[in-house]
């Protein structure tokens, strides 16, 4: 079986399943959880199957001429719009932990919701998930990339709203759709403006022919001062932030966690948040295109800029939260920052080393969280906890792992060296002489002080100490359904970050066969950036911070543990500060008065003035149009005369007057005038520019 | 050329002779051909007509014996022997009947549903070989040919829904919706019943049909022919499938208010309707004009192909006087829960083993594969498929009975 | 020979005819008929166009056969929904189905 | 001159547009689907005139075997015979005759393209060109991936469909 | 296209045989109507009620899923003429086309909307 044909396959399973169990098999739970953890195994091997194949070819053979095959789709006329899959290096890699983690958090949700009652509905929209995951990863053109981020979209809404009969649950639900709808839009736009600049969405011309990026980059753009490229980029970088929840709009993620923990897991560390850095990872070519200054392109100081505030921004905030699983939300958008950030310095292969570590210990943290509120009987207050290390030792020692890897414990963890390669490549970049270096430096090595320090205080508050709660008495391990897939994660957690060893790293660079990862992720851009020397300066500061973050989160929260009812130390140490942190520098409360009202504001506005003025005002003219056309074309009908144009005349007044409001009056034939009305308008210029008159 | 030739030969001769006649009379050659088509076209509709006269006598006889009476009779009547003009007879007596019109009927529609009817009915015969290709004996042969048969037939309903609508009268409109509802379902079977010799003949052409069956098409595939057979029944309405005039609950059905010719041509076009369902049926499954000698003599031609199709109208007669009448929701159910699955089954059936043995038979050593090769096959898939049938159906109704038994025992206790 | 442009108009007039139908006939089933005749016209003019300038593109003929499937998919739902409306609301005219005002 | 064509092609462009005047005018709405059906007829013919009987035959056997029977049957399901005195139109009417006007004016504009004057076609159809539309609708490089997704869109139907209208107990 | 020609020629002959029985009647019948035989008939009672009564919409039901197979049928015609020239994966496409299909009736089925209520 080639490559392209299983790369084909690999989207088959999961989409299966989920119509089986919508259609079919919704009454039979363990049939339906059978089904679709078959689908994701068989994902899962055949995507591991694309691996070792791509592994066995080599990053240079395989990014020289990635697998790439097209389906026909639509005949348009002269063009023909074709789906197609698209096998490089970067996704190889993100296929690996892709299938990885879906597997195990299909494995784990059979645990976690058991007894739920719609529990096959669940199974069916992860399913779905899982499809638009896999699509977006082996997409071959932003077209088929943008549908497959739409389901995504769909499935995250679906699945956040997944308990509906809790409020807080849906308007979450909705949060989060229309959020990433804001990026979605401005995403679209940007795809739309390459299509229309280029007449293709295919990565390999956008993305490896440097005769069409070059065009791009020069062209000047319709916003001055920008080039083609550089405006198509911010757009897609717009849609980024609303899918990685970067800062302006990285509200919904937080209180995506109203969702089921596997959902948690799934759509916030392994999955859809990376599918918006993948996105500008994959972009990057486009990004970075016409590169003049140290500083680099526009695109890429946005997301310097935007990345790098992100990621301190949200640790901030992640300090003080008390709820387990909001920590680790706050921490999750912390660390896409980073990877955005890298982007920003350039570092592409970091950004993508961070990407896959992270999404391994993040969804094991996730899932540990979520094993410990299940052993919590549901509370999520981390006050409420405490010495849950005795109940459930798995839990804890999991945990444990991929907290240390968050925090980038030294050697042992994945996440040292993803995070410190991203610290390494921004140092340099600020040696060299840029602002945005030293900037996006700054900012990410505190960022790594305070994640240290979080985790630490999270672990802490949730293990160590005596219980503070009848709940943390009665804990009680997990079944293996979900210990299982902690420790799988665990593994990867501690031990994935070894393939991306610097080469002149003393014994480990050697022993590791030298970053191994750099040269083959690094071999999808066309041409490879080297890997840095190894620079001593930056590699001893993260240690120094991460330890020492650690540490201080052990010395304030572990060296002696909060009785029950104990206040939090930090807020005697922050005072109103910490209030701040607290409520997440009341960024909600903001948009709440900045947008949502104004908007109502001006439905009602609208209503008055748009409506009665303009509308009305079409209407008139058309009736007096029709007034003219009957006496020009009286011959064409008699229907048009027969009483047609006073009665016009009597029907819009009907539509303005106060009966009916304007626009909304819910009858179809007034909405299909106004379409008409349009359609007849867009013809008519488009024949009159056509006709060059 | 002597008389045996002539009439070989008849049509063709015919058409050259009154061609030439025509053209003595000093018409041009275009003006020619069309009187010729014309009166060749009036041959062809009226043979039909003429047929149905006996046919209908031949069916009130079949029926009479069936149950036991004699049918029409001369004694006493100027009927003729065996009251072989029985039908003329009713025929003058419709022509001189009054016209009732109820009241607050819709009058042009009242008036256009039976003209329709027959019109539709008469129309069909246009593309229905009667022999050969270059014997003369088709009007006129169509690349669709049957599709054309089924798109005409689908008039039909609307000369249904026009005379119950405009009868205004409660049974009219039952009959009419009744019937409409019932035809329709047997649209879908006879329509995939149809793909499969279309399917194998690789044309819709009528002709194309016809040389396509140097086995007969039932051969090759029997169960559709079965049930396109049903179908078929259906649409002319005929026991037991037979809703328009279901006289014991709604009287007569969508022309309750028709009299006179009125009814009487409902009454034709549904004679028509079963004489051309039969030749259609005999062209798609039975070989149509062939049959030994045709070459020699294509009037056989005619012979042939009208024996098939009494023989299929016998059947259809049979059946009307042997058979209860259904009731409508098993009428419906027949359609929908046994003939169309089984017909979508022998569809996909059909298309996989014609192809393999096609394909495989184009390996094998001689390159093209034999009509009888290819109907041994199909024949045997047909003969599976049956007898999966068969067991399903036993299983279906053994669980039945089962579930009936308990219901009557639970009534019991 | 009939010039392309005439069977353009025809369909363009048949087409505004529907519209007509569709926006002013009181019933429902009215405008479900209107749209049927604005899809024929549509095949119409993808049939003269095909006949006059592509003869050899089936794409053309596809496209017929794909509208017909969306035309008898529109009337087969229409007509549905058409029926629980007038089960639920007793009535058929537009103009008296207006809930989505509110 | 006037050729025979052009005759028949005037004859079937009445039919065409007065039965779709009929179906906007009639005021039973029997009387319309009627006329609608005449329409349809008309445009059968027409595919006849260019040469397209296969298409004529689909218009019957879908249009007027299919459709028109269902909205003639919902006609009688929902007593759809409007009372004298009932209007037949909404307020909505000279709107629409503006549209219409408006459409009729543009088409008049558009149409004059000199390619589309032309009376003679550009070339011969093919003869079995049935059996290439066949051949397209399943060739992966044509349109197979729409006639399956029709399939799907039918399947849809089916189920929507019948969920919608039948009698929920 | 002469083909076509002579169907409408043949048309003109139907529709002439179609017309001509209830013409000649019409000539020769008498001509005598009076009120109460213009009466709708009723099985010989007075007709009571309105005529349009409320049919059950499971008539309908049937005639829905009519269309569906109907277009499917029409979407199969082109294909079966081209049958004998397919390769063998253009008939299992076919075949799934069918299959989908199958799969509706079966639910729709199961789902007993197709059984008389």
């Amino acid at each position: 079986m080639t490559l392209d044909s299983m790369a084909w396959l690999i989207l088959v399973p999961p989409v299966l399943s989920f119509w089986l169990i919508v259609l079919f098999f919704n009454r039979w739970k363990r049939l339906s959880h059978g089904i679709a953890i078959g689908a994701a195994f068989l994902s899962f091997l055949l995507a591991q199957g694309i691996v070792v194949a791509g592994l066995r070819m080599g990053g240079e053979r395989l990014g020289e001429e990635p697998i790439h095959s097209l389906l026909p789709w639509l005949p348009t006329g002269t063009t023909v719009l074709s789906l197609g899959v698209w096998i490089d290096p970067l996704t190889v890699a993100l296929l690996f932990f892709v299938s990885i983690t879906v597997l195990a958090i299909f494995v784990y949700s059979v645990g976690y919701m058991h007894g739920d009652p719609k529990y096959s509905r669940f199974f069916a929209f992860i399913s779905l998930f899982a499809f638009g995951m896999f699509g977006l990863v082996v997409a071959d053109d932003l077209l088929m990339l943008f549908i497959f981020w739409e389901i995504m979209g769909l499935c995250s809404y679906l699945l956040i709203g997944f308990w509906y009969h809790k409020p807080s649950a849906y308007r979450a639900a909705v949060k989060a759709f229309l959020t990433t709808r804001i990026g979605d839009v401005f995403m679209l736009l940007g795809i739309a403006y390459l299509y229309s600049q280029t007449g293709t969405l295919s990565y390999d011309v956008l993305f490896r022919d440097h005769a069409v990026l070059h065009q791009l980059a020069t062209t000047p753009s319709v916003i001055g001062g920008l080039s083609v490229a550089a405006l198509a980029g911010l757009l897609l970088f717009a849609g980024t932030v609303g899918k990685s929840a970067q800062f302006p709009l990285h509200v919904w993620l937080p209180d995506a966690m109203e969702g089921p923990t596997p959902v948690s897991a799934m759509i916030h560390a392994a999955t859809m948040v990376s599918a918006g850095v993948y996105l500008v990872i994959r972009a990057f070519p486009l990004l970075s295109v016409g590169l003049e200054s140290a500083v680099g392109t526009p695109p890429m100081l946005a997301m310097g800029l935007i990345g790098a505030f992100t990621a301190f921004f949200a640790a901030t905030i992640a300090v003080a939260q008390n709820d387990i699983k909001r920590v680790l939300a706050y921490s999750t958008i912390s660390q896409l920052g980073y990877m955005i950030a890298a982007l920003g310095v350039g570092a592409y292969v970091a950004a993508a080393f961070h990407l896959v570590a992270h999404a391994f210990f993040k969804a094991l943290l996730f899932l540990g969280s979520g094993s410990v509120i299940v052993g919590m009987h549901h509370h999520q207050d981390m006050m409420e906890m405490g010495g849950l290390r005795k109940k459930m030792p798995i839990t804890f020692w999991t945990f444990v792992a991929g907290g240390f890897a968050l925090s980038g414990f030294p050697i042992i963890t994945a996440g040292f060296w993803s995070k410190d390669e991203i610290l390494a490549q921004a140092f340099h970049a600020a040696q060299s002489g840029s602002w945005l270096g030293w900037y996006v430096y700054l900012l990410l090595a505190l960022g790594a002080l305070l994640t240290a320090f979080y985790t630490m205080r999270q672990i802490s508050l949730t293990f160590l100490g005596e219980p503070r709660s009848e709940h943390a008495e009665h804990a009680h391990e997990t079944p293996w359904t979900m210990t299982v897939p902690l420790i799988v994660l665990a593994f990867f957690a501690l031990t994935f970050g070894f393939v991306g060893v610097p080469e002149d790293f003393p014994l480990l660079g050697k022993l590791f066969g030298g970053n191994f990862f750099h040269h083959f992720v690094g071999a999808t851009l066309m041409e490879e950036e080297a890997p840095l020397p190894l620079n001593w300066v930056p590699l001893t500061i993260s240690i120094v911070f991460a330890l020492g973050g650690l540490f201080l989160g052990w010395w304030i929260y572990g060296r002696k543990p909060l009785k029950a009812g104990e206040r939090d130390p930090l807020e005697r140490a922050l005072g109103k500060l910490h209030t701040v942190l607290k409520n997440k520098y009341y960024v909600d409360e903001f948009y709440n008065w900045a947008f949502i009202q104004p908007t109502i504001r001006l439905g009602a506005w609208v209503y008055k003035w748009i409506d009665r003025g303009v509308i009305d005002g079409i209407l008139h003219t058309a009736a007096a149009a029709a007034m003219a056309s009957g006496r020009l074309f009286g011959w064409v009908d008699r229907v048009v005369i027969n009483g047609g144009v006073d009665s016009a005349a009597r029907g819009i007044g009907r539509m303005g007057d106060e009966g009916r409001r304007g626009l909304q009056t819910g009858l179809v034939q007034d909405y299909i005038f106004i379409l008409a009305v349009f359609v007849i308008l867009f013809v008519l210029v488009y024949f009159v520019r056509g006709a060059g008159l | 050329m002597n008389v045996l030739q002539f009439v070989a030969n008849l049509f063709v001769n015919v058409g050259a002779w009154m061609g030439e006649v025509l053209h003595g009379w000093g018409l041009s050659p275009l003006w020619t051909a069309i009187v010729v088509k014309f009166l060749a076209g009036l041959v062809v509709a009226g043979g039909p007509l003429a047929a149905v006269l006996f046919l209908i006598w031949y069916a009130r006889k079949v029926i009479g014996r069936i149950q036991d009476r004699m049918g029409p009779t001369n004694d006493g009547t100027a009927a003729g022997p065996f009251a072989l003009l029985q039908a003329v007879a009713d025929a003058i007596k419709m022509l001189t009947k009054e016209f009732i019109f109820p009241h607050g009927r819709d009058k042009v529609v009242f008036l256009i549903a039976p003209v329709l009817v027959v019109a539709v009915a008469v129309a069909i015969w246009a593309v229905i070989p009667f022999g050969p290709p270059d014997a003369g004996m088709q009007f006129v042969d169509l690349n669709i040919g049957v599709f054309y048969v089924v798109a005409l037939a689908s008039l039909t309903f609307f000369s249904m829904l026009m005379a119950g609508w405009s009868s205004h009268n409660k049974y009219a409109n039952l009959g009419a919706f009744r019937a409409v509802s019932m035809i329709v379902s047997y649209e879908i079977p006879q329509m995939l019943a149809l793909l499969v010799p279309v399917m194998l003949a690789g044309t819709m052409g009528m002709q194309g049909l016809i040389n396509a069956q140097e086995v007969p098409f039932i051969v090759m595939a029997p169960i559709p022919a079965l049930i396109y057979f049903l179908a078929m029944t259906a649409e002319v309405g005929r026991l037991p499938f037979e809703q328009a005039e279901a006289d014991a609950e709604i009287v007569a059905g969508y022309f309750i208010e028709y009299s006179g010719m009125l009814f009487g041509a409902f009454y034709l076009a549904e004679f028509i309707n079963n004489l051309s369902a039969s030749f259609v049926f005999s062209v798609l499954f039975l070989g149509g004009w062939r049959g030994p000698w045709v070459e020699q003599a294509p009037i056989l031609g005619l012979v042939w192909l009208s024996l098939k199709a009494f023989l299929v109208f016998s059947v259809l007669t049979f059946f009307w006087g042997a058979m209860p009448r259904l009731r409508i929701d098993h009428i419906l159910g027949f359609s929908w829960k046994f003939l169309t699955p089984l017909a979508l089954v022998m569809l996909m059936v059909t298309a996989l083993v014609d192809k393999i043995v096609q394909i495989v038979g184009e390996r094998g050593p001689s390159p093209s594969v034999s009509p009888w090769t290819r109907a041994g096959w199909l024949f045997l898939a047909n003969a599976i498929v049956a007898l999966v049938t068969a067991w399903v159906l036993y299983q279906v109704e053994k669980r039945q009975r089962a579930q009936r038994e308990a219901r009557r025992f639970a009534v019991v206790r | 020979m009939v010039p392309l442009s005439w069977y353009l108009l025809l369909s363009a007039l048949l087409f505004a005819v529907g519209l007509y139908a569709v926006m002013a006939r009181r019933n429902l089933i009215g405008m479900l008929m209107g749209l049927e005749l604005m899809l024929n016209a549509i095949n119409l003019t993808l049939i003269a166009f095909w006949r006059y300038l592509h003869p050899y593109n089936l794409g053309f003929q596809a496209l017929v056969i794909f509208v017909l499937v969306v035309a008898a998919s529109e009337a087969a739902v229409g007509l549905a929904l058409i029926l629980a409306v007038f089960r639920l609301r007793e009535t058929e005219h537009v103009d008296e189905l207006n809930l989505l005002r509110w | 001159m006037v050729t025979v064509q052009q005759v028949v092609f005037a004859l079937f462009a009445l039919m065409t547009v007065g039965g779709a005047v009929g179906v906007v005018a009639a005021r039973k709405l029997f009387h319309a689907a009627l006329w609608m059906i005449l329409s349809f007829f008309g445009v059968a013919g027409l595919y006849i005139l260019l040469e397209a009987p296969f298409f004529a035959a689909l218009q019957l056997f879908i249009y007027i075997g299919g459709v028109a029977v269902l909205i003639v049957m919902a006609i009688m399901v929902t007593r759809g015979i409007m009372g004298p005195k009932e209007p037949v139109f909404t307020y909505a009417v000279g709107a629409a005759g503006t549209a219409f006007a408006f459409l009729v004016m543009l088409a008049l504009f558009i149409v004059n393209v000199p390619a589309w004057m032309g009376s003679a076609p550009t070339g011969e159809v093919a003869p079995d060109g049935m059996r290439q539309l066949g051949r397209a609708l399943v060739m992966p490089s044509a349109f197979l991936l729409p006639f399956e997704v029709a399939s799907v869109l039918l399947l849809a139907v089916l189920v929507g469909a019948l969920f919608i209208a039948r009698e929920k107990e | 296209m002469s083909q076509y020609a002579l169907i409408g020629l043949y048309f003109v002959i139907a529709i002439i045989f179609g017309v001509a029985p209830p013409l000649l009647a019409w000539l020769l019948s008498p001509k005598k109507p009076n009120r109460y035989k213009g009466e709708v008939y009723e099985s010989g009672l007075k007709t009571f009620g309105p005529t349009w009564i409320r049919f059950k919409p499971q008539y309908y039901l049937f005639a829905l899923a009519f269309l569906v197979f109907d277009v499917e049928a029409a979407l199969l015609l082109p294909w079966a003429v081209a049958y004998l020239w397919l390769p063998l994966y253009a008939v299992i496409e076919a075949i799934l086309f069918l299959l989908i299909l199958v799969i509706g009736l079966v639910y729709v089925w199961r789902k007993g909307w197709l059984t008389w209520m």
